[in-house]
């Protein structure tokens, strides 16, 4: 793999994913695509960690431990978000972002 | 919640309230006795049990091989029966049955005498519709006659459907089928129906009456024997084919017939004893060729005459396509021989009272 | 495999291939045999399902293909193959095409790291129980797949409920392995085989235990509590009886495969069934030592194995043979165990199936997660880690100790939590009833 | 579940556990039951205008259908019926055969009926194997004494069909050391089994007051703790000649339904031990022989009633002096314990609907006719 | 043995990339789920091809086996399941698609490919290196990384709770279905007219009446 794959291509690749993943969140009216959106941003960035970790110490775990410390993040951003999205899905019976205009309860 | 069973009195017994004893905090007791409970009857299983008063072992019947206990009053489809000895039917289409079966699947014709147009104590066809029966057996139980029966035979599938509706054909079974099935149901009623079968008898003339599948093979051999008897006349034709089967398949006839038949053969052989032309088709009577018995031959040509009036008097259709065809299997000579003693005993008889009653004695 | 292969090619018959060679055709054998395993058992399954339960209720079973019907399940494939394939009109077609393969595909995946006897492990991951669980979560997916993609509302609700069950009851199932990865301190499912060793107490734990391969878990207080947790889990992922309710028939017709036929189905059904070897043979592994046995590590000691390469082939037959058959006759007894609950029980509902597992099952692991550490702390650890009670105590004495502690903390946790579970349900209901009068 | 709106469910009238043709319209919030409107009629088979058409004798083997589990007990209360209408007088030995049947019917009924109900609850057919193993031995009596196993069409006016063949009653004491080791079993297997007492208690309440509006009867009833059974309440045939006890629930929901059957098998087991010590031994005695079968009951009316393992089981019959009833009319207990279906599932889980509809224990042949 | 991997991530990427695009693209919301956890799968793929199987493993548990399940749940839950004939992007879709590939094209990947990067050289082959593991990673967890580790806990716990505190309905909110029983008690309760005592057990008084009943 070291010899294999340069280092840029994998993180060109993370760098793609994030890309796209930052249009998702951007562009999706839907709340759940929102948090898809995220959730592949939050990936870009664990490969990137992965990629460090394994092209620079691979014998030391820090970069690893970075890593599963985002995915409990992102485990726990999904389930917030999620319970937020059918909290407002019973409030204004929609999970279109930009239909939820309303202050009032 | 745990209280004391609640009961009252009440005459000649109690009112009770069930222990529901759900309250209490359970820990999977229950389970686990009832997994032990299956557990035992996992375990008992590979002993065969048939027993009623066991509640364990397998109790399967493997069908196909195996058939289950069937009981005596067990009824599944309804069936018509015949005599053997005589191969008349016990029905007589009185149409109780027809009447009280609450399907109404039962459909029958009476009998006419040909001759006369008058009814007669039998049925001409007889169908039931298995399809739509419904077993209650009122049919059977409604019947004067004891003629219909319930059948312990179940194996009636079909992928034609037009099977289902029976016809009389199909419907006969011999009394003795029936007292095999169901022996003491059939000896409670045995002398009744035998005896009212008697009576019907006698109204019955020439095939009426017999169960279908005998009464061709009876008719066809009562044409043959009236083609003897009408022999003399044209006798120089020889048969070409010596015997056909019906002589053979003659050999199934009631007792009776048989008996009646055996002495027309036999006649005929001791009249040309010496000839030693034995028709083929009846070796299959006792090798051993019996003296001459002047009686026996002399009561065969009688029958066979009376049948050969009869038919050429009433019953047309069989005795035309039967007479000209029919080859005779004696020769010349036996034949003239049946024949006189035949127009002999008929010119005797007729005077006196009919045929039938003193055979039947 | 490789190591056979390797003695074998390369040691006996001297050809000098090189390893990659090796390793390929090492991993095609391997491959072959598991995809000929695994629809095997699953065919074996269904007949030994039938005929065990039809013994329990005192009927035959099939018995009309073959000699005592054992080709009766090769019978059924056929009728599944030959079947029509119905697509609903509304279904969303990819999705229902691709359900039943993502349903499958893990079940067959999780093969990989399943041992079947002394060296006879296909991929030896040093994650490999990790692995199990999180391949077998995927077919989670599938269901869900299936459910929605059939349009159908009884396939949508038996999916959300099979997915909803499958969920919950991970966590208590990987809430008691973890007992277990802690008493052996590796997550390699071979490691945790190793560690049976022994004679009614592992002989890791107090060594010199004469190893006859009966130094299961399952003897421990710990273990055991973490074997009947993982059991009543493994029975709510396999959905099986008592916890069916997926394919509860008398509520929701056949849940998310409600709307598959023919070969789809029985891909459904495939995967149900390799899924229910796994979880026994996964049960059997844990807490019953898997292909341990008496005699199997005799035997293996003198064969070809990467630290004894001079070892005799023949004994690693040996070895392996009895290995399989002592691991394939825990995994059928425990095939016999979840049928015999199934003859058994009704089934819950999914309300007081969820709150079994919540509210009973998961508060039992956790405490015996606390029982695995107290075991840990009797039995290993020193004045180094802080355990300074056990200073001097003969390892005996260490066993016989955290035997009793944790015997004591485990029926003490169950007593008082059966009593809180039942408290519980009695409790919602009067609060209801005190809101209710509350309403006035 | 998180679901907030209602939606409407169709259970049935194809379905594996609404017994036969028979369809819930069910409106759910989430998994809890708002409403429910059994909608039945597909298996109605005009069986009273068919009856008006036949002999009263032809319609014995109709009533055989309606209740198809217990054909013996419908052929009682018609009978009674016609018997009533036309004054027939039974013979002793007629009686106590047909409380005999009778009592045999509701064995093997509340056997099956809880085989059924565990099995709408999700057991894998063992309480039904177990029970159906119990009815086929009940079902070889039968055959052995009317000829058929299910549609016996055994009793005649003034007596039943046949008498007992001889091996009738050496088989039925056998039977007998059989039944209470079966009801302990049973009693066994399920009665503390924990899975079966969240299933079943507290689910599907009837309470006293309403079971009473509705009118149910039968084991639905007296699980609701009300002590009604028409054998004491109006004892006919020979039941006033009977020890046995009524068995009542508590609460009135399915446990007690289901306590309340297995208790009533034994105390049917009890009715059957004394008729076996009480039996006249008169040959013959099987049906009044005076008794004609094709009946022209005098103008007037009758109704007569018996406790039917469903419930109370009543014909009323109209008479124009002619061989064929005028009016018909049967009261099937299935149907009117079945309307407070409703009532009884709301509020519970849709999984309860089928455990709480197997604990009424309906045939559809009765209910739709 | 170089060529096989590079095939191998050449595809991995390639099928990421994909799946991630149609994430973003596909109209129906379940479909971009399951692009999703394709896109996952992916990832997983990457992660055992860069010799971090724990890590792989987790990916498969947590994103596949919980995370993209909750998201189907979520789908299923909010009732909006297709999505046909619902725009599903917002109308400034142009300027965030340009935007992001501004962003990719311009700044992110030059500066990753031009960047020089100290990558210390491999060892020779066959000389086994040292890869950490589970067990390195558990003994980081319970020593250097312990506080962290704890705060992750929490986290956990407390997104947890947040969870179900926001999407729990209250009990006073959510329309209750009396059962017949409950209905009954509640007439008698208010005709009792004092709601203060609260009936014992819901079957009591039935069986009170039951008994009244039959003692009559």
């Amino acid at each position: 793999m070291l010899n294999a794959v340069p280092l840029p291509a994998v993180l060109t690749l993370a760098a793609a994913l994030f890309c796209i993943g930052l249009f998702g969140a951007l562009s999706r009216r839907n709340l759940i695509g929102v948090l898809m959106g995220v959730e592949l941003m939050l990936n870009a960035v664990n490969i990137n960690l992965v990629a460090f970790w394994r092209y620079f110490e691979a014998r030391y775990i820090t970069g690893q431990t970075f890593a599963i410390f985002i995915i409990a993040v992102a485990a726990a951003e999904a389930a917030v978000g999620l319970a937020m999205v059918i909290a407002v899905y019973r409030h204004y019976v929609t999970v279109q972002a930009d239909e939820i205009d309303r202050l009032r309860g | 919640m745990m209280e004391p069973p609640f009961e009252i009195e009440i005459p000649r017994g109690r009112v009770i309230e069930v222990q529901r004893d759900d309250s209490r905090v359970r820990r999977g007791g229950g389970l686990l006795r009832g997994m032990a409970v299956i557990w035992k009857h996992w375990k008992e299983s590979f002993r065969l049990n048939r027993s009623y008063s066991q509640i364990h072992g397998t109790f399967t019947i493997q069908y196909p091989e195996e058939k289950p206990r069937i009981p005596e009053a067990y009824r599944n489809m309804p069936i018509l029966l015949y005599d053997d000895e005589t191969g008349h039917e016990l029905c007589t289409s009185c149409f109780q049955c027809e009447r009280i079966c609450p399907p109404q699947v039962i459909h029958m014709t009476q009998a006419k005498d040909p001759a006369t147009g008058k009814p007669v104590p039998a049925v001409a066809e007889f169908i039931i519709e298995y399809d739509a029966c419904m077993s209650c057996g009122f049919c059977a139980e409604v019947c004067p006659f004891d003629a219909i029966k319930m059948d312990h035979e179940f194996e009636l599938s079909t992928d034609d459907h037009a099977q289902l509706t029976v016809h009389k054909a199909q419907l006969n079974r011999p009394i003795s089928y029936y007292a095999s099935i169901a022996p003491t149901m059939w000896a409670e009623v045995r002398e009744s129906a035998l005896k009212k079968l008697q009576g019907n008898i006698r109204r019955r003339p020439d095939v009426i009456g017999i169960a279908p599948h005998l009464t061709e093979r009876i008719a066809a051999r009562r044409a043959e024997l009236a083609a003897q008897a009408a022999a003399p006349s044209p006798a120089a034709e020889p048969a070409s084919p010596p015997a056909p089967s019906a002589p053979t398949e003659a050999r199934k006839l009631t007792p009776e017939e048989k008996a009646a038949k055996l002495a027309a053969i036999r006649a005929a052989k001791a009249a040309q004893a010496g000839d030693g032309v034995t028709p083929s088709a009846e070796g299959g009577t006792p090798a051993e060729a019996p003296p001459a018995d002047d009686k026996a031959a002399r009561l065969a040509a009688i029958r066979a005459a009376n049948a050969a009036k009869k038919a050429a008097a009433t019953d047309a259709a069989p005795a035309a396509t039967g007479e000209p065809t029919t080859p005779t299997p004696a020769d010349d000579k036996a034949a003239r021989l049946a024949a006189i003693r035949a127009a002999n005993a008929a010119k005797r008889k007729q005077a006196a009272d009919s045929v039938d009653t003193e055979e039947g004695s | 495999m490789y190591d056979i292969l390797q003695a074998l090619i390369n040691g006996t018959f001297g050809w000098g291939w090189p390893d990659w060679l090796i390793y390929l055709i090492s991993s095609l054998v391997v491959v072959t045999i598991i995809l000929v395993v695994a629809p095997l058992q699953m065919l074996f399954f269904t007949y030994y399902e039938r005929r065990v339960i039809a013994r329990m209720q005192d009927r035959i079973g099939p018995n009309r293909v073959g000699p005592e019907g054992i080709w009766q399940p090769i019978a059924d494939g056929v009728k599944m193959f030959t079947k029509e394939d119905i697509v609903p009109e509304a279904a969303d077609r990819i999705v229902h095409f691709l359900a039943p393969c993502v349903v499958v595909a893990p079940t067959i995946l999780m093969f990989a790291v399943v041992p079947w006897g002394p060296g006879m492990t296909p991929v030896d991951l040093p994650t490999s129980l990790l692995f199990f669980f999180a391949v077998s979560s995927i077919s989670a997916v599938g269901l869900m797949m299936a459910g929605w993609a059939s349009n159908n509302k009884f396939s949508l609700l038996g999916a959300m409920r099979a997915v909803a069950q499958m969920v919950s009851y991970e966590i208590p199932a990987v809430l008691s392995l973890i007992a277990i990865v802690m008493i052996v301190g590796s997550l390699s499912i071979n490691s945790i085989i190793e560690y049976q060793a022994g004679l009614l107490i592992s002989n890791r734990d107090l060594p010199g235990i004469p190893d006859l391969g009966l130094g299961w878990f399952v003897f421990t207080p710990v273990g055991f509590v973490a074997f009947i947790a993982f059991f009543i889990a493994a029975l709510a992922e396999g959905e099986r009886t008592p916890f069916d309710i997926p394919e509860a028939d008398s509520e929701i017709v056949a849940g998310y495969m409600t709307e598959y036929s023919g070969m789809k189905f029985g891909l459904f059904y495939l995967a149900q069934y390799v899924l229910n070897f796994l979880l026994c043979a996964i049960t059997a592994i844990l807490f019953f030592g898997g292909w341990q046995g008496p005699g199997v590590n005799w035997l293996y000691a003198q064969a070809i194995t990467p630290t004894n390469p001079d070892g005799n082939g023949l004994f690693n037959v040996l070895a392996g043979a009895l290995g399989v058959f002592y691991f394939l006759l825990k995994t059928y007894i425990f095939f016999f165990v979840m049928v015999w609950l199934r003859g058994a029980f009704p089934r819950l509902r999914i309300d007081q199936l969820m709150d079994f597992g919540w509210k009973f099952l998961i508060p039992l692991t956790l405490a015996n997660l606390f029982s695995a550490a107290v075991w840990v702390a009797f039995t290993r650890w020193g004045a180094a880690e802080g355990m300074l009670i056990t200073v001097g105590w003969s390892p005996v004495l260490r066993w016989l100790a955290a035997f009793i502690i944790t015997l004591a903390i485990n029926i003490g946790v169950y007593l008082w939590l059966t009593q809180v579970y039942a408290a519980s349900q009695a409790e919602r209901r009067r609060v209801e009833l005190e809101e209710l009068s509350a309403t006035l | 579940m998180l679901q907030t709106q209602e939606l409407q469910v169709n259970i049935g009238p194809q379905h594996p556990s609404t017994h036969g043709v028979f369809r819930m319209l069910v409106t759910v919030d989430g998994e809890t039951v708002v409403d429910l409107k059994p909608v039945f009629g597909y298996l109605h088979r005009n069986h009273e205008q068919i009856a008006e058409a036949n002999t009263y004798l032809q319609n014995m083997p109709y009533t055989d259908r309606l209740d198809y589990f217990n054909s013996m007990a419908n052929n009682h209360a018609y009978a009674m019926a016609v018997e009533r209408l036309a004054g027939i007088e039974v013979p002793e030995r007629a009686e106590y055969i047909r409380v005999l049947m009778v009592e045999l019917t509701r064995i093997l009924n509340h056997a099956s009926a809880v085989g059924f109900m565990i099995n709408d609850m999700g057991a894998w057919q063992t309480p039904l194997a177990f029970g159906m193993r119990e009815r086929e031995k009940i079902l070889d009596l039968f055959e052995m004494a009317s000829g058929a196993r299910l549609m016996c069409n055994y009793f005649r006016f003034g007596g039943v069909a046949r008498d007992l063949p001889p091996e009738f009653i050496p088989n039925l004491r056998e039977l007998l050391v059989a039944l209470p080791a079966y009801i302990d079993e049973l009693e066994r297997l399920l009665r503390d089994n924990e899975i079966l007492l969240q299933r079943a208690v507290g689910i599907g309440i009837l309470p006293r007051e309403v079971a009473l509006s509705y009118g149910v009867t039968g084991p639905v009833l007296r699980g609701s703790g009300i002590p009604y059974d028409v054998r004491k309440a109006e004892p006919y045939s020979v039941y006033d000649r009977f020890d046995f006890d009524i068995p009542i629930g508590k609460v009135g929901d399915v446990y007690d339904r289901f306590l309340v059957r297995i208790e009533e098998m034994r105390q049917s087991k009890r009715i059957i031990e004394q008729v076996l010590e009480q039996l006249p031994d008169a040959k013959g005695g099987h049906i009044n022989p005076k008794a004609r079968q094709n009946v022209r009951p005098p103008v007037g009316d009758a109704y007569a009633r018996i406790e039917s393992p469903k419930g109370e089981l009543g014909f009323y019959l109209v008479s124009d002096g002619s061989g064929k009833p005028y009016r018909y009319k049967v009261r099937a207990p299935s149907f009117i314990n079945l309307t407070p279906l409703a009532d009884m599932c709301r509020g519970y889980k849709v999984a309860d609907i089928v455990v709480i509809l197997g604990s009424i224990d309906i045939v559809m042949g009765e209910v739709d006719r | 043995m170089e060529v096989v991997v590079q095939i191998t991530f050449g595809v991995i990427a390639v099928f990421i990339l994909v799946a991630a695009a149609m994430v973003v693209s596909v109209r129906n919301v379940i479909h971009a789920a399951l692009w999703l956890i394709a896109c996952f799968f992916g990832v997983g793929a990457l992660y055992m091809l860069l010799e971090a199987e724990f890590l792989a493993v987790v990916q498969v548990l947590i994103y596949v086996g919980a995370v993209s399940v909750l998201i189907l749940f979520a789908i299923m839950l909010t009732r909006q399941i297709t999505g046909e004939g619902v725009r599903q992007l917002t109308n400034r879709w142009p300027v965030v698609l340009a935007i992001a590939t501004l962003l990719f094209a311009t700044v992110l990947a030059p500066t990753l490919i031009n960047q020089q990067w100290n990558v210390p050289p491999a060892p020779p082959l066959g000389t086994p290196e040292p890869i950490a593991g589970p067990a390195e990673l558990g003994r980081g967890f319970v020593n250097e990384f312990l506080i962290q580790f704890q705060v992750v806990g929490v986290l956990l716990t407390v997104a947890l709770i947040g969870a179900i505190v926001i999407a729990y309905e209250e009990r006073a909110r959510r329309r209750k279905v009396l059962t017949l029983a409950e209905e009954l008690e509640l007439k008698r309760l208010r005709e009792q007219t004092s709601p203060t005592v609260p009936a014992p057990v819901e079957a009591e008084p039935v069986v009170q009446e039951s008994r009244s009943a039959s003692e009559r």
